[in-house]
């Protein structure tokens, strides 16, 4: 028998596991598996160290083909167990992952919220402009005038600005990214669960079955890579990583828009100043518990 | 599980007690008044029980804060008042009604007139006029009014000065010791004036006091600290009356207590939180009242699904909606059963008193580790928020912490190659749990069904064998859990003539209650309920099979735990008692009610004469202004509105001119008619 | 309210029948072959009734449909099958062993082979190349095969062809001529190839084709109609399975029928959204399953504190938490019965079947107007998604409106000066309501408890009776509507030996049952329930005591309604009969454990062979890559893993080499451990 | 008897109902209540045409002081509410009042997606950068730093800025009010509702009680008004209302930041072009029915 010991992790060499993506055969959510599987091997994080948590949708399946620990969590839930998970443990690397219709619909609360505590996360999301598992209807971020199942007359209502939502609300690394270009895709979410803060990354992720507007091609006439035509912006400028994010039409900006650095939320929280939460003694010393008592007397 | 139960049986029988009312209006600073009290009390060695019925507002409206004061613990706040101050004539015309012969009515005459002839007999009024009284103290703020006449109870009552100086020494120790004497000579005023021109009003008690000093907790401020004691770590919460004090608490003494408290955006949010840091191997916690909790349902299913410990509190108030935010009620109870779709093992508790509510957390947090599922405890309002003095030793620091299969290595049946099974279908339904971040335990918790590794099964036949086992698997924990449960026991004679039923935060009045009929010569017993969800079926329907007249006393419109009981023994109860206007029963209600039934008496929904009364209150605050008070009142046969009516008639304020007449039907309650005189 | 329930006595005993099997993968187009073949039963004035069993994919995955092909109406199902098209390898290994005796197997042997080992005696299989025999057709896309497999299965069961190629003709209308010839070429070839080859195969039915043809309706599609009927005007939806088709049927018919629909942002948008429209005066309606009605319970006590109207539709699917997204259960009773702190009244109501569907949203609607208050519908998936032709008359587009006390002007005596009491203490509890907009009537709606005027009352003491009465008189609307449901009524002969009891959708499975035991000698009857809350407790006490042995059939884990049932009336039945794994009751699975219980048999919760080899195809699929099938499988006595197990030898697919064992634990159903022979 | 055609309904004239507000003196929502009554009157909008709509929250008692049909609803949910009884009576003026916590914290998303829809609705906060209802813990538009019962040392989350929030996610008009100035405040709110789409207005309502960093004479210090500033601003500038927008710190501006004309959701709606809901018949002709069922067949 294989004792504990023996068993080798397997993190670095590869990310796979034994069951694989019941997604549609080129449903965008393969290049952003592909991308994550890299990127994290390129960081060399452990399985074990690493936590994925998802909501529901196609793309929340993620967490089940990756090798690391992973929450498959209510529609619209991953970002705060993600949160809870994290102040439990902040050794953790903690990534999210779902779909335009989880974190912008159902989800946006969290989303927005999320973002203004600046956590050490890392949120993916699958952006294929509609909701793909529940077969096709409208998302947040369906364009105007498309016609789906839910908008048969075409879509009355203005779309989210996933960016613009992150860069007003606090996140500290904002990017976009294409699962088409996976190599581009695996460098910012290596960046992102590198960058000490809360990540945010966009990513185009075309929904072949349902999303018959916004396919590869679309995207591939539209988009180009901000690290090729201004190689020198300043991530810093708030206001100037607004204007790409508004950047929204004939062409379409991809790459990191924004990053600062800023405290993180767990840096703050004096509690965790002494380690994870998970590693500290449970309870109460009869010092403090009879001072307690005392106080209300 | 140890047996923590609270015994009643050792109790003193007879002991001096006395109950001291404040009204006034919120801002009018009864709470700190009631707070100083308090104190004064604990330390002389006495007991408090307070309850403060206030309403959903920031300042104005009305609050009225009753304190018991008594030799022994008492369960209750019971149903005596005699002593009376009153900050505001709205509360005096309201309240003073109700003060018992030989009670005493402390007032600033500055401020507040009392109307006699609305008293009862051998009522005493002590007007002090604050302006007079404090005329060489300079300018003084309003709210000391306060001071004097604390300083006046105290001798009426024959409190001890002393320690009320030393209380007002160490409150305002901050605030410097002009304050501090500015406050004791206040209050000295108060006691002196009383003494000197109030002699023959003053109460008899000859009070024992051991000057041993005891903590004072509500049950709220129980609960954080008990689950600190437990091991919590982890804390969300969204604020919402009356749960937010645990929150208040819990961020107060975050950083000594080692817990993080995080105030999230919203319910939805805070139970997640909570799932997510109880998953990664934390205890954790949260709290709300009942609109916050509808909004967690959906995640109390997902913890029993991914088979994350979380504890759940619901500090419940008056429904249905957001209903009566600041009153109390026990009406949850389906909604706590109901939480969330489909078939899962959760557990309900349900604490039966301020010093339980200590405990029931730490049991909580063990049975939720142990047997890895959520565990609602159901509090409310009366219990929750209102503060008690706690009998010394209730409480150890040193809690029994049992985590049940928590794992920072895969166990040695796993570690071969077949690997690590989180859902292994054990025949208790416990399977491993890793700590997060444990090597060689990987595994992906989906709220979508699954198999032993936790893949995720919704296919076509292929796997209704394993959704069957794995389902049949969650539910067998609850046979676990039911094991560690102590089963209810009746409290008093086995063969009474009577036996009260309840749940949660009743147990003490229906305790006081049992006394009262035991008085009238009604024997009585009790069978209270602390576990509610799984429940002891067998147990309950062995002692209710042997009861004589069964009664189910609670705070909801439609006797929530007798159709729980039924449901889970098919025990019909033989009556029930519900109180659902948002105040909490008094024990006198339940023993007027209780020989009642034994009568034979149908329950009378009629409005009565005191509830017409309340009524044209309302109206006239409404839709007069309060310039008008109700004065007389009559009930007229059925006229015409097809149901007999209350007939009022208004009258001015100061003069007692008749205005008008308002009618009230007796059986809707409906205002039919405004007629005024003109 | 008229009797609309549907009679089971008057259905044909014998008639023709044949159950039809398609077995593939999601995108497969087994939905659109078989969509086909009923449109063609539909218009030959047969009937049938449909059950897809699928998975929570978009593609891939495993789905099977079945079709059930009757002169008569059938009202489930049911438990046959006779011919089975078989898409993909996958679904012949694993469907095949259940055709029976005299059926046939159809499948393009260019892709998929038949291990005719598995079959049982007397299944015929019909291997068609696809590929050969359409060679002459030029390029085909491949998902034509199921055309040609139709063509050879209306040979095989002797169906029309005509209508078939009249079927395509209109399906393929807005394709052009090419495309409608090339399907009916196809589909030629299919049945002149089995005709010529197979004619031995051919299960001889002499169908009665009246050729009135019908409507073919799921649940879901029957209740967006019937609102509509029913004057719905305002619908608001987030999708969610298995409720998201009458959202997709009332957005694609919107403008015609005048209805407005609404996708929002989460399910708790969508409740408020519906209740903002239900209180400003139109018919309003929102449907969602487990999850997302749990998310709606907050807005459920509003609506009842609002007293606005309100319809809510949860169609259950598997729970708890995401759970089974694509299977069914009746696993929302408690959740529906809890939904929302407090005590309010709040109507549950369940159709019996598809039909009624169309009948009780109607109902519903009404109650809801007169009442004002939340209805609750609970369907469920297997209702909803499957769709079943309509008897020729079952409905009128003309449906009884009732919308009680909505006003657009102010009653006579509330219009002099003391105006408008939205919420009048009336006796019925009902109390007159603006259309909003309407002059005179203006009032604030709160969902904190208030007067009749609406003023919000959460003071102390001074509203405690306006709150007692105003509890009161919203819970009498209920007395009224429990008035106005029928009550509940034994179908069947009233002294049989078995009652069994249901709730919701089974009634069809139930029935057909019935019929299967009195086949078998064993007397039983039915007793229904469509109405869950309020509930007809004297009325449903009084047939149970009459009943001899009472049987509870469901679908969930625990007996939710068995429990409501005994909470209700106290009466505790004999036994129940669960289903929890996802799937439907078939009627020959109750009769086969009615049967169990009447000869005393405990309930055998061991996993079957059946199930250990449905388990051994889930572990080969996600362990070892579908390589392996199950082959040989012994039950082994215990052997150290502290229970009997199960083990199976997994083999190669082709050759049946025996690559290992895998052994299942025959109590708890785990898989304990997977040995390759090396 | 007085017969309902000569009851004078108590609009132009006043807006007062018999009860009064509860609010602690000095509560900035008695500012907005009096702008808003007043502008309402100068609207001449009849009490039984207008429709305020609430959550929870001192704030969200407004209604209960307006003559006008009104809904107390959930805390947070006051924007659906708002919205499913405009779609059911579009002839109805809707307003929306609430609070900080109850639009930005527990309400956030509903914030969000009304906007994209642009309904013609007048949505008005009473911004007092506290939970005043419950006593005094943070809300998200508490300022970094400020110490309030939830956050002893200090707020450490961003505060969201719900000027940028509006405009990003499809407000047509936004502005900003202040309850200490009540004639300017009510100018906007006559404006908001005049304006057919989603208006959005943040009026800074200074909770006495329990807000003791944003005071009233905190707002003086810092307000300035933009008409007086930039008469001439382009209102239909969003790159320029942003930049307004983004402005908070020792100058804060008041005023019409954003205005622009686009189709409302009710102009789109084809069901709604045959008038109000309310009054269109209910039902299902035959002919329909008939149709509806043969096209399954
Ligand atoms: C509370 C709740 N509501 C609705 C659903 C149904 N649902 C499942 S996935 C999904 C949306 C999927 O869209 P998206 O998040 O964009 O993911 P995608 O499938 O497009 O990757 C919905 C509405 C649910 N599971 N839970
Ligand atoms: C679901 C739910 N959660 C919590 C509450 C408690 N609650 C009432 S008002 C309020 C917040 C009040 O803050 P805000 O909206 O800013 O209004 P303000 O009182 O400051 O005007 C909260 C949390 C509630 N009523 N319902
Ligand atoms: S439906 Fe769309 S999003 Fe889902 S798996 Fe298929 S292609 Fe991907
Ligand atoms: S608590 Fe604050 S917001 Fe509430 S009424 Fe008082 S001052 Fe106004
Ligand atoms: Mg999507
Ligand atoms: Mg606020």
């Amino acid at each position: 028998m294989i004792t504990a010991n023996t068993i080798t992790e397997k993190t670095v060499k590869t990310r796979e596991v034994e069951v694989s993506p019941d997604w549609c055969a080129g449903c965008g959510d393969f290049g952003v598996l592909s991308s994550f599987r890299k990127s994290t091997l390129e960081k060399e994080i452990k399985s074990h160290e690493m936590l994925v948590v998802s909501g529901i949708g196609c793309s929340s399946n993620l967490p089940g083909y990756v090798n690391a620990y992973g929450v498959h969590s209510l529609h619209g839930r991953a970002l705060p167990i993600a949160t809870g998970a994290k102040l439990a443990n902040h050794n953790l690397k903690v990534v999210i992952t779902g779909g335009d219709g989880d974190g912008f619909g159902i989800g946006i609360g969290h989303f927005i919220h999320t973002m203004r505590r600046n956590l050490d996360l890392t949120y993916i999301v699958m952006d294929n402009e509609i909701y793909g598992l529940t077969t096709g209807q409208a998302s947040p971020t369906t364009m105007k005038e498309h016609k789906t199942k839910t908008t048969p007359r075409g879509n009355v209502e203005q779309p989210i600005n996933p960016l613009m939502l992150a860069l007003v609300s606090g996140a500290t690394f904002v990017a976009r990214g294409f699962s088409g270009q996976p190599a581009h895709l695996s460098s910012l979410i290596e960046q992102g669960i590198a960058h000490k803060g809360f990540a945010f990354i966009d990513v185009f992720s075309p929904c072949v079955t349902y999303n018959k507007l916004n396919t590869y091609s679309w995207f591939k006439e539209r988009i180009y890579k901000l690290e090729d035509e201004a190689p020198d912006r300043d991530l810093t400028d708030l206001p100037d990583a607004m204007t790409t994010a508004m950047e929204f039409g004939d062409r379409i900006p991809l790459g990191l828009v924004y990053k600062v650095d800023k405290p993180t939320y767990e840096d703050t929280e004096p509690v965790l100043l002494n380690g994870p939460l998970v590693k500290q003694p449970l309870g109460i010393k009869k010092e403090l518990f009879d001072q307690l008592l005392e106080e209300t007397m | 599980m140890e047996n923590i139960q609270e015994k009643s049986s050792n109790l003193p029988k007879i002991s001096n007690e006395i109950t001291v009312g404040f009204g006034g209006a919120a801002g009018d600073g009864l709470d700190k008044s009631g707070n100083l009290l308090a104190r004064v009390i604990n330390r002389l060695g006495l007991y408090t029980i307070s309850y403060n019925s206030f309403q959903s507002l920031i300042r104005g409206g009305h609050t009225f804060l009753k304190l018991r004061i008594s030799e022994r613990k008492e369960l209750c706040y019971g149903d005596h008042f005699n002593a009376f101050l009153a900050m505001n004539q709205d509360s005096i015309e309201r309240h003073a009604p109700a003060v018992e012969p030989g009670g005493v009515i402390i007032f600033n005459s500055d401020k507040v007139t009392c109307d006699i002839s609305f008293l009862q007999e051998n009522v005493y009024v002590i007007p002090l006029s604050f302006k007079e009284l404090t005329s060489e103290m300079g300018k003084l703020i309003p709210i000391m009014q306060n001071t004097m006449m604390l300083g006046s109870l105290f001798y009426l009552v024959n409190l001890d000065f002393k320690t009320l100086e030393e209380v007002l020494r160490d409150i305002f120790k901050h605030k410097g010791q002009e304050i501090i004497d500015q406050n004791i000579n206040v209050a000295r005023i108060g006691y002196e004036t009383t003494l000197e021109n109030f002699d023959s009003s003053k109460i008899n008690i000859d009070w024992n006091f051991t000057h041993i000093s005891k903590p004072f907790y509500s049950g709220n401020t129980a609960m954080a600290l008990g689950a600190v004691a437990a091991g919590l770590k982890f804390y969300a919460a969204y604020p919402m009356s009356p749960a937010s004090n645990i929150l208040h608490w819990l961020v107060a003494n975050s950083e000594r207590c080692g817990v993080v408290v995080k105030q999230a955006e919203d319910e939805i949010a805070v139970v997640n939180l909570a799932i997510g840091a109880g998953y990664a191997g934390v205890r954790s916690m949260c709290a709300t009242s009942g609109g916050g909790f509808a909004l967690m349902t959906e995640a109390i299913g997902e913890a029993g699904m991914l088979e994350a410990p979380v504890v759940i509190v619901n500090v419940q108030r008056g429904g249905p909606s957001t209903g009566l935010p600041t009153k109390t009620e026990q009406g949850d109870l389906n909604q706590a059963i109901g939480a969330s779709q489909g078939d899962f093992p959760k557990v309900i508790m349900a604490p039966k008193s301020t010093i339980d509510c200590y405990h029931i957390v730490g049991e909580a947090l063990n049975i939720a580790e142990q047997y890895q599922l959520p565990v609602i405890i159901l509090s409310d309002l009366l219990m929750g928020e209102n503060y008690e003095t706690i009998e010394t030793g209730s409480w150890s620091h040193d809690v029994i912490i049992k985590r049940g299969e928590l794992l920072e290595e895969a166990p040695p049946s796993m570690k071969d190659k077949d690997g690590f099974k989180r859902y292994a279908f054990t025949s208790s339904g416990i399977s491993p749990r890793p700590l997060i971040g444990s090597e060689g335990m990987v595994y992906v918790a989906a709220t979508d069904d699954h198999d032993e590794d936790g893949v995720i099964i919704s296919d076509v036949f292929t796997n209704t064998a394993i959704r069957r086992k794995i389902n049949e698997k969650r539910m067998r924990k609850l046979d676990g859990v039911l094991n560690e449960f102590e089963p209810p026991q009746l409290e008093g004679p086995e063969d009474a003539e009577v036996t009260l039923i309840g749940w949660g935060s009743t147990w003490g009045v229906i305790r006081e209650t049992i006394e009262q009929l035991e008085s009238k010569g009604i024997n009585a017993n009790q069978l209270h309920f602390r576990y509610l969800l799984p429940f002891h079926s067998k147990e309950a329907l062995q002692i209710l099979n042997k009861c004589k007249t069964t009664i189910v006393v609670e705070v909801n419109a439609t006797g929530q735990f007798a159709r729980h009981l039924k449901a889970e023994t098919g025990f019909s109860c033989s009556d029930t008692i519900l109180k659902y206007d948002g105040e909490p029963f008094e024990p006198k209600m339940i023993t007027q009610r209780v020989a009642g039934i034994l009568n034979g008496e149908p329950l009378d929904l009629n409005v009565t004469q005191d509830e017409a009364r309340e009524m044209a209150y309302h109206y006239i605050r409404v839709h007069i202004k309060d310039k008008l008070r109700p004065s007389k009142i009559i009930q007229v046969s059925q006229n015409g509105y097809g149901e007999p009516v209350w007939v009022l008639d208004l009258s001015e304020r100061n003069n007692g001119e008749v205005k008008g007449k308002l009618t009230i039907g007796v059986e809707t309650g409906s205002t039919y008619k405004w007629d005024p005189t003109n």
